[in-house]
């Protein structure tokens, strides 16, 4: 099966190389190809997933030696000791949930995509580089190790650059597919440390290793940049995270992201990409947990970016950028899951959150596909005209605002009940859950604003409404696929409301599949007691189902009943609008300051130092070789020093041969009486 | 030697200090020249008291009779035929002064400051060397052992005089 | 009287053949560097090759009582007037190429 | 066979030398034919070359002047072997690169093959000596072809290059000498000196005060070598001779030339001045480190496309100093990889820059007068944009590219030495800066809508995309896997860090 | 005595042939025409110097020998320096019969004066005796007077002979004053007993009269060799001065007076003691020539930097050149004098080669200014790269013989206690001579061959007999910096004798 892993993320590749060599020249620009591969990719994943349903468990390896380089064995440094990575495939269930979920989406995305994308030119390239992002996708569900992980994980980011860029003629896409790249970079090169740092504390970068060793305690007491290694590590890759998955403070690039075509979105920045840095908290989990600190840092990050981003949506116009923030609003529940130890939670939140944000990004592709703008302002009424939409929509929107029989229910009130679990348990802490709910009443609040506003009420602009139309099967089906898996159904039966074993909300399989995974990490136990779990699981299902009925009796007051005027709000909170029409000021921060005040200043500063200084002193500094030498000679000449500053070169002449016309008069006698004078000067020295 | 003697020489010498000084810094060259020629009889004077017979006539015949006259023919040749002015004017003498001012300074230290193995006027060795002719004792060391310069000397008289002849021979 | 005496008997000794060696070594230097006349500077020339002869007598005299320093001296002078026929003549040819002896006008060759 | 490789381009340049002058044809043949030779030369020797030894080998070894005991020793081993395949594989596509080239052609193939004996001898010389006549050989062919075939200000960037780089040289002159004569015994054989350590605990004395011998040794050759690399604050001849070469001088002088330098100080200072070498380790790692940001902050503020890619070249190598001055498997292994590399990827930046200048005959990103230089090209030349994109995702470090392997091992070992740790991780911020110069420079001359001036571009012609071929190959393979590289050099550094362990 | 004459005679044998050859020129000049006369005065001219070559090689020492009652030497030293000055002569009389600037009808004149030049470099090369010394330097400065202002119908050339006649008797004075003192001070004119003399004072203090002495020589010797502060008249005499007499004068006298200097520094200051010398104790000699050294490469150097006239630069680089040779003195060991014996024979080829180069351009171009170089590679390739190759071998870099020769020197300094900055001295100003002779290469390489005024500059008219003696200038220039260890065996082998 690990085998079957290997060609499950080498076929899309293959079909990377085809479509960019000669993909043009194939029928219909060779968008088969993709969908082929990633449809054999489908296939593949699903026996595995079959075989972990039918098991319970599943544990292969597979390890080849990537490189291997002899070192001195006897040396005190461990970095002088031998150099050897091996790089592999980990095949767990959390690998084959992961593998199982990503090629679904993926194939129903490209399917999605040969409608959507249809006529456009570079489409060929377009398919490359989808295909070129499930295979790095893939290859990083299937790493064993941080290096290739890290690999695919950047790979991914170049995929995400290339098509976020795809309008390359378009320079805000362009200016976004920068942004979204260097953003994540900034997260990557720390994480990229904590991988450094994690091969010197461990010597290796292999996930297995990693676990037995952090159980072991290996190097608990090493020291980097005076952190404790754990803890250094544990940010560096927490740092990752927060790029990859556009966590506060790193989030920005991500509702520009939505540049890129609505296909991508859904793939790249709503269900996969960036959930990988959840994936990547959920792999080192041991670590994590081994460096107490960290954990809760990242618990802060999450429920900071789940409040702040869900505010955001609130007032967003667009509604591919409505729903980044509300990807980037459930990130945050997976990262505070992880974070406070949830560590199933926002797992199974991830998954849910594929399912439906995919689905929701493809409706929203749909009704843009069919009405060419992204202003929800100039949407309404669509319900009639595109229903299936309107359908996939709905089930998508209750799912992820959390209520009964949706899937989003299952996940979320875990993750809440996980971190309120937290919070009883550590009252410093209760922040952490307190901006969870409220998010949550928030993202019932906007989405269904969103519904409204598409879907419900009047047509705001007739001309657009007029042409609307439902979309082509091969772009529904998908949208009905996605939809379906949104349901409740899949997980924990049909309601979600399921008590056994005095266990709220039990997804059988899964819990099996990840206590077994658990067991393969050395997860030692989940902390905090078993009553407190209980407890909380009851208080946050209440308080969730409140808050999401909250959030969508005032938005149905609001953006369907009219009752309340949305600008009469908007004047109320002006100032709150203000900051939230802004994004809090961040992009301004970021690109405004630090990159063209700050960074761009000093780099015209550093460039014109290196002109002048640098140069100044070592090349034409030979003219000042001369004046000193000058001075010993003869007496100083203003002029020349003024000189000396512009040109070295022509000062340097310019001094010698001042110095040489001083002496070289022309005059024999005068000569003599230099030469006398010298003579006895040298004397005179010698005495 | 006797006072009287002794007084010759210091006449000679204070005559050829003197008609150095005059050479030296006589605006006109002319006389200058004429100066020159005394103080190279006065030299050959100092010759004599020094026991180089010979060489006091050498000088005498070369200096005199020759260089001197060479260059008073020069300057007499330049003045009368192309009516030019003899007196240097402006010289800058300050630093020449001062330079030779120094090194007389240091050199009339290091001479009178020698403690060598000077002999000493009554010594036997001295008295001898002084009343030997030394004509013969020349013409023996210029064949014996100063035989290569003697001859090698008619190769620099040999290109001096084609070199002196080549420049100043007209077109 | 007696220390004039005293001073001649000095000055006719060994130190005042030097003395005036040296005298003349000086002034031959001085009038090489200030005279403006090119046959001036020649004759600062001869001077200091008077200076050189008068040494080596003296030494020949005082020092080894040997005929060396005669001979010596008798090459300087030789090498005296070889030196001064090749000067004159370039002075003569500098004359008539420029019509002045003053060498402060051979500048043409400079910085 | 290394003399074969050092020579045939010197025999070649004979025969082009030997050439009639109307036939520049038949001088490019001559040149395709001299490098291709030591080109498939060099592939036997890489089949031939025994990787687990970590000596010399292909030694060839004749007294030469034996009065100062000077022999002509040539051999590789896994530092240089590296080195000489990547000398006789760019100078064999510089050829195709210098094709255009169409005035003094007999001249410019003639110093370009006077030039590629020159690199492989330094590079197989094992002989003190003898590596410094190859050093300085080197010096006068680049000088002329910068100075004939350059761009406006060739003549300043010449005689700039010509001067810091002889300054370096007779400073290494002087140690040579002083290795020679204060060594015991008497030999300029490298390797024997790396074996006897003959200065350690020794001192010298210079105005007047005792400095200790190796140390002041260290320095010298470090300066020397520090001018080829070029570390900061050595390094501004560097912009100017890349910006005013013709475009296959700048990519052997950025692919092949800047390497020596890092060559030379792990061929010298390493094995034969250990002490010295870790005394200065520090000071090695923080000029790197100072190397990587200089070098990628400056590339920020260029407004010339060339002079962007050499300031780049400052900032990886950087990477490695500091892998260098890690002393770790991975560190050392790290940098002699990413000398490698970042040959083959900064070559195909500098053939592509001379690719587009060629065409449009100018490289400003921005033009001096603030109008906007080159921009939205990319529909215009895809396949040269596609090929600019590997090459510059290859310099920025993209994983799965040649570059990354080479900066990871950098960092990887770097990190793994408690005293480097603050400086790697202040380091680290050059792969963000990479990426934002290059990818920066990328948007403004590819992406965008089209300035209009550039709407009849063509393309790249057959004979360009040929020469990018191989690099465009390597990049990629190499980046997914670089053993084959690796294990060439492997066991020699190992056998290097047995010193320093 | 008749015998020790005859004797003497054989070891005479090189000088001896000069002579009679300039008795034959003066026969031919007299009895030919002038057209037939200065080609055979040439050939003789030539004949005789390579004759004495050969008598040299002949005679190539085996025991030290002094001769013609010790006032000349043979040995090592005077073998080797005597090729050195007879080449010279060869290569004054080449440059000249290959140049316009010495006109037909002065050819004879030319030659005779050469080989009295040559005969006195020789004297210097070979004389132990202070009085055979100075007879040799004088023959060559009064001489050197002469050929200096041969072109009687030029101005330049009359006042390069004024200047060098003026500065040369104000040296040569002072330096036989400096011998009388030498003289008074030790009682002898002979190297020997000069040296005994003066390790028997056994000074510790030596007296300010010796002092003197040696200050005053060394200002003659320094004249000789055109060291500072003596080197003023270098380069108004090198401008003035037909090229080809400057082309002599830049090789031969100064090779004569190194060996002159060699001579007098080794055999009468310092002894030896075992692979070095001892220098006398409790005189600054050696630090004194260090100082020299250094201020004569720097004054060199730096002052070539701002020259135009090419003839006027390399008449500096010459100064730096025996700064670099000096050095060689300082280190005051056999590898010391080994290297001063190496670089001048490289030193002979590449300046040589540098002066006939501009002489070439001079003539066909009217003028000798860096500009008169434009493109100069272009028109003639040949030329460019000989050019290139004598100033490249000038500036010191490998392959080429100038190369080799710093490193020999530098190498001998190197481990010398104390003089460590020399060497890095000499290094940095190695450095800065690139900067003036690449402004020579640039102006013919890179550059074309347009004037400043966008003229086209001409081609530069040469003969094979240019091209012939230019290869054979190149071609050891080029293989002294490949295989320099027969040269330095010689050398080696020459300074034997100093070492016994």
């Amino acid at each position: 099966m690990a085998q079957s892993c290997l060609w499950i993320a080498l076929l899309p590749f293959l079909a990377f190389l085809v479509q960019v060599s000669i993909g043009k020249k194939l029928p219909r620009h060779g968008d088969f190809v993709s969908v082929l591969a990633i449809g054999t990719s489908f296939a593949l994943a699903t026996p595995i997933f079959i075989n972990l349903l039918s098991t319970g468990n599943l544990y292969e390896t597979l390890q080849f030696v990537w490189i291997n380089l002899p070192g001195v064995p006897s040396a005190a440094l461990r970095g002088a000791q031998d150099f050897k990575v091996t790089i592999g495939v980990l095949l767990n269930p959390l690998t084959a949930i992961m593998l199982f979920m990503v090629t679904l989406c993926s194939t129903l995305i490209h399917l999605f995509s040969t409608g959507y994308m249809h006529g456009e030119e570079r489409y060929h390239l377009f398919f490359a580089y989808i295909s070129l992002f499930s295979a790095a996708m893939l290859g990083l569900i299937i790493s064993d190790n941080l290096l290739t992980f890290f690999i695919c994980w950047e790979l991914m980011g170049l995929c995400s650059y290339l098509l976020i860029g795809f309008y390359y003629k378009k320079p805000s896409a362009i200016n976004a597919s920068i942004k979204a790249f260097m953003t994540t970079r900034v997260g990557d090169t720390c994480f990229f440390m904590g991988i450094c740092a994690l091969y010197y504390v461990f010597g290796t970068t292999n996930f297995m290793d990693m676990y037995g060793a952090v159980k072991a305690g290996v190097a608990a007491d090493v020291t980097i940049l005076g952190l404790p290694a754990y803890t250094f590590i544990g940010l560096c890759i927490m740092l990752g995270t927060i790029g990859k998955s556009a966590q506060f403070p790193l989030h920005i690039w991500l509702p520009d992201a939505m540049e890129g075509p609505t296909p991508v979105s859904a793939l790249i920045h709503a269900a996969t990409m960036v959930a990988a840095g959840v994936f990547l908290l959920i792999r080192t989990y041991p670590l994590l947990y081994a460096s107490h600190g960290v954990l809760t840092v990242i618990a802060y990050v999450g429920a900071i970016t789940a409040f702040l981003a869900a505010l955001i949506g609130i007032v967003q116009n667009d509604i591919k950028k409505v729903l980044a923030y509300s990807t980037i609003s459930q990130l945050g529940y997976m990262v505070m899951g992880v974070g406070v130890g949830a560590f199933g939670a926002a797992f199974l939140h991830l998954l849910t959150h594929a399912c439906f944000k995919a689905c929701l990004f493809l409706c929203s592709g749909s009704v843009i596909h069919s009405v060419h703008t992204q202003d929800m302002r100039e949407m309404g009424g669509l319900r009639t005209k595109m229903p299936w939409t309107f359908l996939c929509t709905l089930i998508s929107t209750l799912a992820i605002s959390g209520l009964p029989f949706f899937s989003g229910f299952v996940s979320k009130d875990r993750v809440l009940a996980g971190a309120l679990a937290f919070g009883m348990e550590h009252p410093a802490h209760m922040i952490i859950p307190i901006l969870g709910f409220a998010a949550a009443g928030v993202t019932a609040f906007y989405m269904f604003r969103l519904l409204y506003m598409t879907f419900f009420g009047a047509a705001r602009d007739e001309h657009k409404h007029h042409h609307a139309h439902e979309q082509p099967l091969i772009m529904v089906l998908p949208l009905v696929v996605l939809a379906t898996l949104s349901l409740s159904l899949w997980y924990a039966g049909p309601t979600g409301l399921d008590f056994v074993d005095n266990k709220i909300l039990p997804v059988t399989w899964f819990d099996h599949s990840v206590e077994a995974a658990q067991t393969s990490m050395s997860i030692v136990a989940h902390h905090g007691s078993e009553e407190i779990h209980h407890k909380a699981h009851g208080l946050a299902l209440i308080f969730s189902l409140i808050l999401a009925a909250g959030g969508i009796l005032l938005s149905t007051a609001i953006y369907l009943k009219k009752m309340i005027n949305p600008d009469k709000l908007k004047r109320m909170f002006g100032p709150m609008h203000h900051i939230l029409w802004h994004k809090y000021f961040f992009d301004e921060l970021y690109v405004g300051f630090l990159i063209q005040k700050v960074l761009l200043s000093w780099n015209r500063m550093l460039a014109a130092f290196d002109n002048r200084v640098v140069d100044g002193i070592f090349v034409d500094g030979w003219a000042k070789v001369t004046m000193v030498v000058k001075s010993v000679v003869g007496k100083f000449d203003e002029v020349v020093v003024d000189r000396m500053a512009v040109d070295g070169a022509g000062d340097l002449v310019a001094v010698s041969g001042w110095a040489v016309r001083r002496f070289q008069t022309g005059r024999v006698q005068q000569y003599l009486i230099f030469s006398l004078i010298a003579l006895g000067m040298v004397y005179w020295v010698l005495r | 030697m006797t006072n009287g003697m002794k007084l010759v020489l210091f006449g000679a010498e204070v005559l050829t200090v003197l008609c150095a000084l005059i050479a030296t810094f006589h605006p006109n060259v002319l006389y200058g020249a004429i100066a020159l020629l005394i103080t190279f009889l006065g030299v050959a004077v100092m010759y004599v008291f020094a026991g180089a017979d010979f060489l006091a006539g050498a000088q005498v015949i070369v200096y005199v009779g020759g260089v001197t006259i060479l260059i008073l023919f020069a300057i007499m040749l330049t003045q009368w035929l192309y009516q030019m002015k003899l007196r240097d004017v402006g010289t800058k003498l300050l630093a020449p002064i001062l330079i030779g001012a120094g090194l007389f300074y240091v050199l009339a230290k290091a001479l009178l400051d020698i403690n060598p193995k000077f002999l000493s006027d009554n010594a036997e060795p001295a008295q001898k060397f002084l009343m030997t002719p030394k004509t013969a004792l020349l013409g023996e060391a210029l064949l014996g052992s100063y035989l290569l310069p003697f001859e090698a000397i008619t190769i620099l008289l040999l290109g001096a005089l084609v070199g002196a002849v080549w420049i100043a021979r007209p077109r | 009287m007696n220390a004039f005496m005293t001073f001649v008997d000095k000055a006719t000794g060994v130190q005042g053949f030097l003395i005036v060696g040296a005298i003349l070594f000086s002034l031959g230097i001085i009038g090489i560097l200030s005279r403006k006349n090119a046959i001036g500077i020649l004759l600062g020339v001869e001077l200091i090759l008077n200076a050189a002869g008068l040494n080596f007598v003296t030494f020949s005299r005082y020092r080894t009582a040997a005929i060396d320093g005669q001979v010596a001296n008798l090459f300087v002078i030789l090498i005296a007037a070889a030196e001064a026929a090749v000067a004159l003549a370039i002075i003569l040819r500098f004359y008539r190429l420029k019509q002045t002896i003053d060498a402060d006008e051979a500048n043409l060759l400079r910085n | 066979m290394l003399s074969l490789m050092t020579f045939i381009p010197l025999v070649g340049m004979l025969v082009i030398l030997c050439l009639p002058k109307d036939k520049p044809q038949w001088v490019r043949y001559t040149a395709v034919v001299a490098t291709l030779i030591p080109l498939l030369l060099g592939v036997k020797l890489f089949l031939d070359y025994d990787r687990s030894n970590p000596g010399i080998q292909f030694v060839e070894r004749m007294s030469w002047i034996p009065m100062f005991n000077i022999e002509y020793y040539m051999g590789v081993d896994g530092l240089s072997i590296p080195m000489v395949l990547l000398t006789v594989l760019l100078s064999f596509l510089c050829i195709f690169a210098s094709w255009t080239i169409d005035n003094g052609v007999k001249g410019y193939f003639a110093m370009f093959l006077f030039l590629e004996t020159g690199m492989m001898g330094v590079f197989c010389a094992l002989d003190f000596f003898l590596f410094f006549l190859f050093w300085e050989v080197m010096l006068l062919p680049m000088y002329f072809l910068i100075g004939i075939w350059g761009g406006k200000n060739k003549v300043y960037a010449a005689i700039k290059f010509f001067l810091y780089t002889l300054f370096g040289s007779v400073l290494m002159l002087l140690v040579m000498l002083a290795m020679y004569y204060y060594g015991e015994p008497h030999t300029f054989d490298l390797i024997k000196l790396a074996e006897l350590h003959p200065f350690s605990g020794k001192t010298v004395s210079l105005f007047g005060t005792q400095f200790a011998m190796d140390k002041i040794f260290w320095i010298g050759l470090f300066i020397g070598f520090a001018i080829k690399v070029p570390v900061w604050p050595f390094h501004t001849w560097l912009p100017w001779a890349h910006v005013e070469a013709p475009t296959a001088v700048s990519v052997i002088l950025a692919g092949v030339l800047l390497k020596m330098g890092t060559y030379g100080i792990l061929r010298m200072n390493f094995p034969i001045l250990p002490e010295a070498t870790l005394w200065a380790a520090n000071a090695m790692a923080l000029l790197g480190v100072i190397n990587i940001l200089y070098g990628a902050f400056c590339a920020m503020a260029q407004t010339d496309l060339k002079k962007l890619v050499a300031y780049s070249s400052v900032s990886h190598m950087g990477y490695v100093m500091l892998g260098m001055a890690s002393f770790t498997t991975a560190g050392v292994n790290g940098a002699v990889l990413q000398m490698f590399n970042h040959g083959t990827s900064t070559a195909m930046m500098f053939l592509l820059v001379g690719v587009i200048y060629d065409r449009a005959h100018h490289r400003w990103i921005v033009k001096p007068d603030g109008t906007r230089g080159f921009g939205g090209i990319a529909s215009q030349v895809p396949v040269f944009t596609g090929i600019f994109a590997i090459a510059l995702f290859a310099s920025l470090g993209l994983p799965g590219l040649s570059g990354f392997i080479s900066e990871a091992m950098v960092f990887m070992g770097a990190l793994s030495v408690p005293r480097l740790q603050t400086m790697t991780v202040i380091a680290s911020l050059g792969i963000v800066l990479g990426a934002a110069y290059l990818l920066w420079m990328f948007m403004r001359v590819f992406l965008g809508p089209l300035n209009e001036e550039y709407k009849d571009l063509t393309d790249m012609n057959w004979r360009e995309k040929l020469t990018l071929a191989p690099l465009c190959v390597l990049v990629i393979v190499l980046g997914v896997y670089p053993q084959p590289v690796l294990d060439l050099m492997s066991s020699t550094v190992a056998k290097l860090l047995t010193i320093f362990a | 005595m008749a015998q020790n004459v005859l004797d003497s005679l054989k070891w005479f044998a090189p000088e001896t042939s000069l002579v009679a050859v300039l008795v034959l020129i003066f026969l031919a000049d007299a009895a030919l025409p002038k057209a037939r006369s200065t080609v055979l005065s040439f050939m003789l001219g030539c004949l005789g110097l390579v004759a004495a070559i050969a008598a040299t090689v002949k005679l190539a020492p085996l025991d030290p020998t002094l001769y013609f009652s010790g006032v000349v030497a043979h040995d090592g030293l005077s073998s080797f320096f005597r090729i050195l000055v007879f080449a010279s002569g060869i290569l004054g009389l080449y440059a000249a019969y290959g140049s316009k600037e010495i006109e037909e009808k002065y050819r004879n004149e030319y030659a005779i004066l050469i080989l009295c030049v040559v005969f006195g470099m020789s004297l210097m090369a070979i004389s132990t005796n202070l009085i055979m010394l100075y007879i040799g330097i004088e023959t060559v400065s009064i001489v050197s007077f002469a050929l200096a202002g041969l072109n009687r119908e030029s101005l330049r050339s009359n006042e390069a002979a004024l200047k060098y006649m003026i500065y040369g008797a104000l040296s040569s004075g002072l330096m036989i004053y400096g011998f009388s003192l030498l003289y008074g001070v030790t009682g002898s004119l002979q190297y020997s007993q000069i040296h005994t003399a003066l390790v028997a004072m056994n000074m510790a203090e030596p007296p300010l009269i010796l002092q003197m002495a040696m200050l005053l020589i060394f200002g003659g010797l320094a004249f000789k060799i055109s060291a500072f502060p003596m080197h003023f008249w270098t380069p108004d005499v090198y401008e003035g001065a037909p090229t080809p007499v400057v082309t002599f004068f830049s090789v031969g006298p100064k090779a004569a007076g190194m060996a002159a200097l060699i001579r007098i520094f080794y055999t009468v200051f310092a002894s030896k003691t075992g692979e070095t010398f001892t220098v006398m104790p409790g005189t600054a000699l050696v630090h004194g020539l260090a100082i020299v050294s250094a201020l004569t490469m720097l004054v060199g150097n730096f002052s070539a930097i701002a020259q135009v006239s090419v003839k006027r630069m390399l008449a500096y680089s010459s100064i730096a050149h025996v700064g670099y040779l000096l050095m060689g003195m300082v280190a005051t060991n056999e590898k010391g004098l080994v290297a001063i014996l190496f670089y001048l024979v490289v030193y002979y080829a590449m300046n040589v080669g540098a002066f006939i180069v501009t002489g070439l351009v001079m003539e066909s171009r009217g003028s000798d200014d860096i500009e008169s170089f434009r493109g100069v590679g272009w028109t003639n390739p040949y030329l460019g790269v000989v050019m290139a190759v004598f100033l490249f071998s000038l500036t010191g870099i490998p392959v080429f013989g100038g190369f080799v020769g710093k490193f020999l020197l530098f190498g001998s300094l190197i481990d010398v206690p104390g003089f460590l900055w020399l060497a890095l001295w000499g290094v940095l100003n190695s450095v800065v001579s690139l900067y003036y002779y690449a402004r020579i290469v640039k102006a013919m390489w890179l550059d074309k061959p347009v004037s400043a005024s966008s003229q086209p500059l001409p081609a530069i008219a040469m003969t094979t007999y240019h091209w012939v003696g230019l290869a054979l200038l190149a071609i050891p220039t080029v293989l002294l910096g490949l295989f320099f260890s027969p040269v330095v065996r010689l050398a080696k082998a020459s300074v034997a004798a100093l070492l016994s």
